[in-house]
């Protein structure tokens, strides 16, 4: 379970986050929402460790993350998908799917078959370079890599931007599929509102770095949401 | 840099112009230390017109223009009353017009290529005469092996080329032809001698005995004996003589291959003679280094040191241009038992040594002048320079033209 | 046209820098000449010399921040444009030696006499003119730079590949100058300069002359390159330092810009090569050494680069610290010296000026335009 | 000449003749005099007369001038060279009997004769070289019953060659047998020969003469092919050394973007770890001196990695993504150590010897190669393919290479980058100090050593293409060769300046280097 | 050949291979004047390598791409062919992260492209309305003094968008222009489009179905470097081979 709570998070002077929470629980998909520049990114950031926070406190499997480094809290459980995709350039498709075997027991160092079922252009391309593939190709790469991780807490930065519609389809069924399994919490940042929709089991939106809307798919009226991301 | 004990009313300042760091500090930092010594020996017995000496030292860092910098600094700054120092002559060459304008001294102890003569300096290394040219006639005569063929070897620079230039034609006018002289110069700090050695080898397999005179300068010595030794140049079959190659450069080689190399020096630590010992006694002991060893210039450094002594008080004061005048003619014990003189040119006179390389990284002086050999600030041997002569005493000129009669024309 | 470039120029910082050097070009040589010896003013000739040289450092170190600082280009080699303007400048003064030299050859430098060169090489023809050698110290490292830049531009060489051909293009030049058979005096260069223009070069007047066009040399490269990174010149120029092949994408020839500010920079340097000689009275082939050009590149990184105003501050500061150092630890002045650059890059990551006027932006106005709360 | 009959009957029993006179010679500390008395002493035919001559040459024949005494050193003690008997006085001015060249050359053309019939066919070699060398006439009866007798062919052959040597130089030759001895010599082929051939007296027969000529121009036209191999060889070993040099560059500039102004000092401390591991064995354990460069290795790259690490948690992690202030920060790194070097072991050379399996030389054909250089070539080999297979094989080459391509995303996937980076730095540094045990055995170990070797290695880096191993690999190989190719005809100066040339005009052909890397990432 | 005379932009058999993958295999495209085109299809199909062959980017291994009828764009710079008159969004956003928006926006716009030129360049009041405008369009005004870098994702989608427009070219290329917009965004963009395309040529590459639908242009759909299929929204939609390959179930 991964409870935010009243953060703060500034770039500088610069104020991106005010007084945020949000929150994941295994076995659900947590989807925060927001126009461009709101902070979806930011609080994403904050949670995986990438961007200090000042004030408030990030609370996973009821321990402080605090100022934890990344790589600690991917030993911990959290995988991230990040915004713009990240994969490294140089390294061969199967290397950067590798490059999760870092918070692996030896044991587990494999690819899981799930992955290549559901990514299958994946296999076909293991041994080209991560950066030489096309930008959707790469954003599937981002979310089979952040799986390999086997992670409890999955966060995805708009996993669907650039891809085809095909494919976001698989990735909504995958997602569908990792929550079922119960195990596994899921925060998804999404602007494809439709997509969202159909997956999300609570929102939370934002707007100029506050929540505006936050609840249970039951407490949320999805068109409110909606109103509030067209403005 | 001034140790602040003593005030400069009752001191007279000497300046030391030595790189201690970068390329040239290999060198040049044992004649900072040679210098502290000296000084400090001199106020042991009780300094000069009774007032202490105290050692000004800065860095110029082997930075040709920070030299000038730094003399400039020395005399006008620090007041200093004379400067030894340099080594380069390219760092002689940049401080030279700062000690002709501000009429100061220096002493250069440097073997160097001549061609200079200036009222400003003090030259107690060798000048071409006072050790290419013995080495090369040495390498002539029966003891040396009867060479008749020879390579000369060298940094591409000006002090290799113009020495080169000078036994270039001193050769030819012996009779060696065009064909037996072989002439290489290699870049600063070269380090890969393959080829060369190789040359080398081939050009001394034409059944004439051949020799090499090196006038390799600096880094690029190590890695060049150390080739000649794994291409297995033995001293019996090819001889190299060097004129940069001193008792400081062997302590950082394996010498046992590079037996019976040879040198020409104007001193060596191995001389014979009480007065050398004695020295080698208490540097060693100044240096609190009992393995620590001594070369040419350093004694350079300490024949310059005891005439500057000498001349301040002949003058009775330490003031440069007093000093200046008083100097030529100052004689001065030089470590190898001889009393060396300063001339009128401004150079002073030296016994020529021809030493092996021993096992143990001294020299085996296997040759030497049977006197006292005086500086010749101009060649004989180029064309452009016979007829230069230089006296400051009566002529007060560095450049006199014997043939036109007038000085500098 | 020209003068409403100019004027672009006169940023806040650049001003500023341009008064403050603007007093002391006059005010030092003032205090020099027409003050006693023993007044507390005064400024001693070796100072004025010495600070002409670091007047001299700046110049090339504003020219290096021009291309390296707007353009992305670091230029490894810089050091050889100054060298070569130094050099054109270095023959002029040999050739005013005249019968002056030990030799009192009438046409030949020394050097060249005792070599037995017989007569003059054709690269030091037109020398004895100052008008020509004027010229040639901006040609000849301009031309340089232009072809260099021209064939290395338009192959779309960047990055470290240029900053190391660079490199390779000083050293080639270090080695050869360093040969007697160049008929540039090898390795202990041109030296024993005489006189400039007919003024001794020696005299305090004359010096001080120096000074003052040293330092105003630097005045003006600072406004020329400040218009020119204030134009809107300068902002295809940092577009290409951060997106080069974007640049493109929008119809920029990257090459010809990328040449242009090259050999506007070797220029620069080669004049500040040219004011450097008469001043510390040596050129050699050591000021090609890549040492120097990377010394050069630290000048401007300290100072902050991409101010042009560092690199002034930079260069002054490094090389004053080089003095003093040397003087007052010789033993332990690369300790020094090495931590400064050490503490430099850890705690002013902006170099000097940069640290600074981040500092003053801060303080003014609260950069919290991010998303401002609405009103209501 | 005169040793001749010494050599030519040395098992005779020769009369045994004073050497009383001779002995006294050598007490006058001159060379002459000693000259005279090892031709005196060698005509004696006295018994003891190869061992004097061999303690001159091993230089362990002292002499007291107050005694006029000669003694022979044998382990500590003393013998009297006349008589053999040991004595137990040291004389107060005992002095070693002093050799110059000439002297050398002498004693060393008489034991090659002593020795042409030495059990030991390798001795019997080098006497048979000896000989070649001094051409001397008075040899050949000592030669002539030594062929006869010989029956290793390798000692057959030289002996034969040394006899044709002797024949073509000898005044009453027939010219049938020197055109026989031109034949021989010819097809021996070699420098050697060529010196021969073309080295004949001037009064030679015309017939003979054009026989000599001809065959020297076979040796030359097979030298010729030698040569070239021989410029290979030399380009590889040249290669090596800037591959050694450049490959722990390579790390850390081409993998990790770090411009590493402080990569020379690495080495240095490398080459100072070399000579602080040989002046512990010389005090303490000499008989491991062979074993000297084996134990620095380790010690080497540990030495230079921790250095690296502690730098790069001190200094440098405080710059990833400001590549350009990396040359900034350690340019001053540099410059601290080399004075701290300076400092602790002083600015001059300090030597660092070469274990014996890594001097001299061997021949294959006309061609001679250095064990040194030899060993060098395949440790660099070997470095090199070890740290391919750390780079490419292991989950920590992986790691290093994903850390330094994108950083946070590495940290993201659970990489533990500061550590990563550390050891990444680390191991740049500590190969680096591999390269410095190496660079010990053919440059100066001086503060200045990584000075030297840090703008090469740049441009190796640089033109083999930035972050490819191979393009390091290739890149120092093909410079060497070019180096080595140009060098004969240009210069070393000229040679330098045109492989720079080439540098900047190859750059402008593949603006990435010899292997560039490729792909969308890059081009972008 | 008429078909090439005629058309703004034609492409041919264009095939592209990077170390022996073939990107684009045989692809051929027609773009009249005027017109507006979508392109669709799978992740790799070869969308943006094609768009990397129009502006010089990619040097096609074989084929012919033609400008207005008679340029040959494959033997020329990206340079010549910006000012051509051919710009182009890039499906990652890049844009010059150390200067402002506004100034991002000054680089892009149309203009004299010669060295003296923007040496001596000074805005022109024309040139400072465009910016205004440009500037409302994209909707970064109170963000306009601000550096690129600071900007969100999405933000610099939009200040690519307007560096497009500021060049005024004949023929955009639009790669993914909504990829990480809103719903209501991505409505905007395609009006936006829309009227440019009113006095431009447009090519936008889209995964975002509702959005081609609402530019309701003819589509042209790739695969595996070559067109799979071309019509109208509904044609492509309902083609099975596209629902196969791309739509998915
Ligand atoms: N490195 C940065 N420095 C300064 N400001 C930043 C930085 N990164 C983002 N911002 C600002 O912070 C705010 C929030 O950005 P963030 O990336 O979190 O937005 P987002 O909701 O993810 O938007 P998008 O949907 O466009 O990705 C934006 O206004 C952005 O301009
Ligand atoms: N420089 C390159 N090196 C190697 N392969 C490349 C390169 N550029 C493109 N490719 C390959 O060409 C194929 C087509 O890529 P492209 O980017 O054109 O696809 P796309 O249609 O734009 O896909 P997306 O919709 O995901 O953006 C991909 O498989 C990609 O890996
Ligand atoms: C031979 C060297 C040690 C000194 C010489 N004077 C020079 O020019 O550098
Ligand atoms: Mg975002
Ligand atoms: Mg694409």
């Amino acid at each position: 379970m991964l409870t935010v709570s009243n953060i703060d998070l500034f770039y500088g002077a610069a104020q991106a986050l005010r007084s945020v929470s949000v929150s994941a629980k295994a076995g659900e998909i947590s989807c925060v929402l927001g126009r461009n520049g709101v902070g979806k990114t930011s609080l994403l950031r904050a949670i995986t460790g990438h961007q200090p926070i000042t004030k408030g406190s990030i609370v996973w499997e009821g321990q402080d993350l605090g100022r934890m480094p990344p790589y600690e809290r991917a030993r911990r459980g959290i995988a991230f998908v990040p915004q713009g995709r990240e994969i490294f350039p140089l390294l061969t498709v199967r290397e950067n799917l590798e490059t999760g075997y870092a918070c692996l027991p030896r044991a587990e160092r494999y690819v899981p078959d799930e992955i290549y079922d559901l990514f299958p252009v994946l296999k076909d391309m293991l041994w080209r370079r991560g950066g030489d593939l096309s930008g959707g190709q790469q954003q599937q790469l981002a979310i089979g890599r952040a799986l390999v991780t086997r992670p409890r807490l999955l966060v995805l930065d708009e996993p669907t931007e650039g891809i085809q519609p095909s494919i976001i389809k698989d990735i909504g069924r995958a997602l569908e599929y990792l929550r079922s399994k119960g195990t596994m919490a899921i925060l998804l940042v999404e602007q494809y509102f439709d997509f969202a929709k159909e997956l999300a089991d609570s929102y939370a939106v934002l707007d100029r770095g506050e929540v505006v809307i936050a609840g249970s798919k039951a407490e949320v009226d999805p068109e409110q949401v909606r109103a509030k991301i067209a403005v | 840099a001034t140790s602040a004990a003593l005030s400069a009313q009752e001191t007279i300042k000497v300046g030391i112009l030595h790189s201690l760091s970068g390329t040239m500090a290999i060198s040049e930092t044992t004649l900072k230390d040679t210098m502290l010594f000296l000084i400090d020996e001199q106020n042991k017995k009780g300094g000069v017109l009774g007032k202490k000496l105290e050692a000004v030292v800065v860095d110029p860092a082997s930075n040709w223009p920070l030299f000038a910098e730094k003399a400039r600094e020395l005399i006008t700054k620090d007041k200093v009353s004379a400067v030894f120092g340099c080594w380069t002559s390219v760092s002689r060459k940049s401080v030279l017009p700062v000690f002709k304008e501000l009429n100061s001294i220096l002493f250069y102890p440097v073997q160097y290529e001549g061609e200079e003569s200036e009222r400003n300096v003090f030259y107690t290394g060798a000048a071409p005469n006072q050790q290419a040219i013995p080495a090369v006639d040495y390498l002539m005569s029966k003891d040396g092996g009867e060479v008749k063929r020879w390579v000369l070897a060298g940094t591409d620079y000006v002090y290799p080329r113009t020495t080169n230039k000078i036994l270039e034609a001193y050769l030819k006018s012996k009779g060696v032809a065009e064909a037996d002289i072989m002439i290489n110069y290699t870049p600063f700090g070269h380090s890969d001698w393959q080829t060369i050695v190789s040359d080398i080898k081939k050009f001394g397999s034409a059944g004439k005995k051949t020799a090499v005179v090196s006038t390799i300068n600096g880094d690029a010595n190590v890695p060049f004996y150390k080739e000649l030794g794994n291409q297995g140049i033995k001293a019996t079959d090819i001889p190299v003589v060097a004129f940069s190659v001193g008792e400081e450069e062997l302590a950082g080689i394996d010498t046992k291959p590079l037996l019976g190399h040879l040198a020409a020096w104007n001193y060596f630590q191995s001389v014979k003679n009480p007065a050398n010992e004695a020295f080698i006694a208490k540097w060693k002991e100044f240096t609190k280094n009992p393995k620590r060893v001594t070369n040419d210039p350093m004694e350079a450094h300490v024949i310059g040191f005891a005439m500057w002594v000498k001349a301040v008080e002949k003058a009775g004061t330490a003031d440069p241009d007093k000093v200046i005048d008083a100097l030529p003619g100052i004689e001065a014990p030089n470590l190898t038992g001889g009393v060396s003189k300063m001339l009128p040119n401004h150079h002073i006179t030296k016994p020529v040594l021809i030493g092996e390389i021993k096992a143990d990284g001294q020299f085996d002086v296997v040759w030497q002048t049977k006197g006292l050999v005086p500086g010749d600030a101009w060649t004989d041997f180029l064309p452009g320079s016979k007829d230069l002569e230089a006296d400051w005493v009566t002529l007060k000129c560095g450049n006199y033209n014997t043939v036109t009669k007038k000085c500098g024309a | 046209m020209i003068t409403s470039f100019l004027l672009k120029g006169f940023d806040r910082r650049v001003t500023f820098a341009v008064l403050i050097l603007a007093v002391i070009a006059v005010a030092v040589p003032c205090f020099n000449l027409y003050l006693p010896q023993n007044h507390p003013l005064h400024v001693p000739t070796y100072l004025v010399q010495l600070w002409g040289k670091y007047a001299a450092y700046a110049m090339l170190a504003v020219a290096l921040d021009l291309v390296w600082g707007y353009c992305g280009i670091l230029s490894l080699g810089h050091g050889a444009f100054f060298a070569l303007g130094g050099y054109a400048m270095g023959m002029y003064l040999m050739r005013q030696i005249g019968t002056r030299g030990v030799y009192a050859h009438p046409i030949l430098p020394d050097f060249m006499v005792f070599l037995n060169w017989k007569e003059l090489p054709v690269t030091w023809y037109g020398f004895d003119w100052f008008g020509y050698a004027a010229f040639m110290v901006m040609f000849v490292p301009g031309l340089l730079a232009f072809v260099f830049g021209w064939f290395a531009f338009r192959s779309r060489v960047t990055g470290v590949y240029l900053s190391i051909i660079t490199q390779a293009m000083t050293y080639a030049l270090l080695l050869a100058f360093f040969r007697n058979d160049m008929g540039f005096g090898g390795n202990n260069g041109l030296t024993d300069f005489k006189d400039i223009l007919g003024y001794n070069i020696q005299a305090d007047t004359t010096r001080a002359g120096l000074f003052f066009l040293t330092v105003l040399a630097v005045i003006v490269s600072l406004i020329l390159a400040s218009a020119i990174v204030n134009s809107k010149l300068g902002k295809v120029l940092l577009a290409i330092r951060d997106a080069e092949s974007r640049t493109r994408f929008i119809g920029y020839r990257v090459e010809n810009f990328k040449v242009f500010v090259f050999t506007v920079s070797a220029c620069m340097a080669g004049i500040a090569g040219a004011l450097y000689v008469p001043q510390v009275g040596i050129i050699n082939p050591s000021e090609f050494s890549p040492a120097n050009s990377i010394e050069a590149v630290i000048w401007v990184a300290v100072g902050g680069r991409g101010t042009l105003v560092g690199a002034v501050v930079g260069a002054v500061a490094v090389n004053w610290g080089k003095t003093w150092f040397t003087g007052a630890f010789p033993a332990y002045w690369l300790f020094a010296l090495g931590a400064l650059f050490v503490l430099v890059t850890l705690f002013l990551p902006k170099g000097i000026i940069g640290t600074l006027s981040s500092l003053m932006a801060r303080r003014p106005a609260p950069a919290g335009t991010l998303n401002p709360k609405p009103a209501e | 000449m005169v040793l001749a009959a010494l050599a030519w009957l040395p098992s005779a029993a020769v009369a045994q003749a004073p050497i009383d006179a001779a002995l006294e010679k050598l007490t006058t500390d001159s060379y002459s005099d000693t000259i005279d008395a090892i031709q005196a002493i060698a005509v004696s035919g006295h018994p003891r007369a190869a061992v004097i001559i061999q303690a001159l040459q091993g230089g362990q024949l002292a002499f007291s001038a107050a005694e006029k005494k000669v003694y022979v050193r044998v382990g500590n003690g003393l013998q009297e060279a006349g008589s053999g008997a040991a004595t137990a006085a040291v004389p107060a001015d005992l002095a070693d009997v002093r050799a110059n060249n000439r002297v050398r050359g002498i004693v060393s053309a008489a034991m090659g004769t002593l020795t042409l019939l030495n059990p030991d066919p390798a001795r019997r070699l080098e006497a048979a070289a000896s000989v070649l060398k001094s051409r001397d006439v008075a040899s050949l009866p000592a030669l002539e019953q030594a062929l006869g007798r010989e029956t290793d062919p390798a000692v057959k052959a030289a002996f034969a060659a040394a006899r044709a040597a002797i024949v073509l130089n000898k005044a009453d030759a027939s010219d049938n047998e020197r055109v026989a001895a031109i034949d021989l010599i010819r097809k021996r082929g070699g420098q050697d020969a060529l010196g021969l051939l073309r080295g004949l007296p001037a009064d030679t027969p015309k017939r003979v003469k054009d026989a000599a000529e001809a065959g020297a121009k076979v040796v030359e036209t097979q030298l010729a092919l030698w040569s070239g191999a021989q410029n290979v060889w030399y380009g590889l070993s040249l290669g090596s050394v800037l591959l050694l040099a450049a490959i722990g560059l390579a790390i850390t500039f081409g993998v990790m973007g770090i411009i590493n102004m402080a990569h020379g000092e690495m080495v240095m401390i490398g080459a100072y770890t070399t000579f602080v591991v040989q002046e512990v064995i010389r005090a303490h354990a000499p008989g491991l001196f062979d074993w000297s460069l084996t134990i620095a290795i380790p010690l080497a790259f540990l030495t230079s990695g921790l250095v690296g690490v502690i730098l790069e948690r001190t200094v440098i992690r405080w710059l990833y993504g400001r590549p350009l202030e990396t040359l900034l920060a350690t340019w001053g790194i540099s410059l601290i150590l080399m004075q701290a070097v300076r400092t602790q072991f002083g600015a001059n050379n300090r030597e660092v010897g070469a274990p014996s399996f890594m001097s001299g030389s061997f021949d294959i054909g006309h061609m001679s190669i250095t064990w040194g250089r030899l060993w060098i070539i395949v440790f660099a080999l070997a470095v090199f393919a070890a740290l391919i297979l750390v780079l490419k094989r292991t989950p920590l080459g992986l790691q290093m290479r994903a850390v330094t391509q994108n950083r946070s995303m590495a940290s993201a996937m659970g990489i533990r980058t500061p550590f990563v980076d550390a050891l990444t730095f680390g191991l740049g540094c500590g190969i680096a100090g591999i390269a410095g045990v190496a660079l010990s055995q053919i440059d100066n170990v001086s503060p200045n050593l990584g000075q030297s070797y840090i703008i090469d290695s740049f441009m190796v880096v640089v033109f083999g293409g930035v972050g490819n191993l191979w393009g390091t690999l290739v890149g120092a190989m093909t410079l060497g060769v070019i180096n080595k190719f140009l060098e004969p005809y240009a210069g070393a100066v000229l040679g330098k300046i045109l492989v720079l040339v080439f540098i900047i005009l190859f750059i402008q052909k593949r603006p990435r280097g010899l292997f560039a890397l490729k792909g969308r990432s890059v081009e972008a | 050949m008429d078909l090439a005379k005629n058309s703004l932009l034609y492409l041919d058999g264009v095939a592209v291979s990077f170390d022996g993958y073939k990107a684009l295999r045989g692809l051929s495209m027609v773009i009249e004047p005027g017109e507006m085109r979508a392109i669709i299809g799978p992740n790799g199909a070869g969308k943006t390598t094609m768009m990397d062959v129009i502006t010089g980017k990619t040097r096609p291994d074989e084929g012919e791409v033609l400008f207005a009828g008679s340029t040959d764009l494959t033997q020329m710079d990206e340079a010549a062919i910006a000012s051509l008159g051919i710009g182009r969004k890039f499906q990652k956003p890049t844009v010059f992260e150390s200067q402002t928006v506004r100034d991002n926006l000054v680089l892009a716009l149309q203009g004299d492209r010669g060295t003296f030129a923007t040496l001596f360049h000074r805005l022109t009041g024309r040139e400072a309305t465009r910016l205004d405008e440009l500037l409302e369009t994209i909707k970064l005004q109170d963000r306009q003094n601000e550096l690129a870098k600071n900007l969100s994702h999405g933000q610099k989608q939009w200040l690519e968008i307007g560096m497009l427009l500021a060049q005024e070219p004949k023929l955009l290329l639009v790669d993914e222009p909504v990829a990480g917009m809103t719903d209501a965004e991505t409505m905007e963009t395609a009006h936006l489009l829309r009227k440019i395309n009113e006095t431009k040529s447009v090519v936008v590459v889209e995964h975002d179905m509702h959005f081609v639908r609402e530019l309701g242009v003819k589509v042209t759909v790739l695969h595996e470097g070559a067109v799979l299929s071309e019509g109208s929204i509904d044609h492509v939609a309902n083609d099975p081979r596209v629902i196969e390959v791309y739509l998915g179930r």
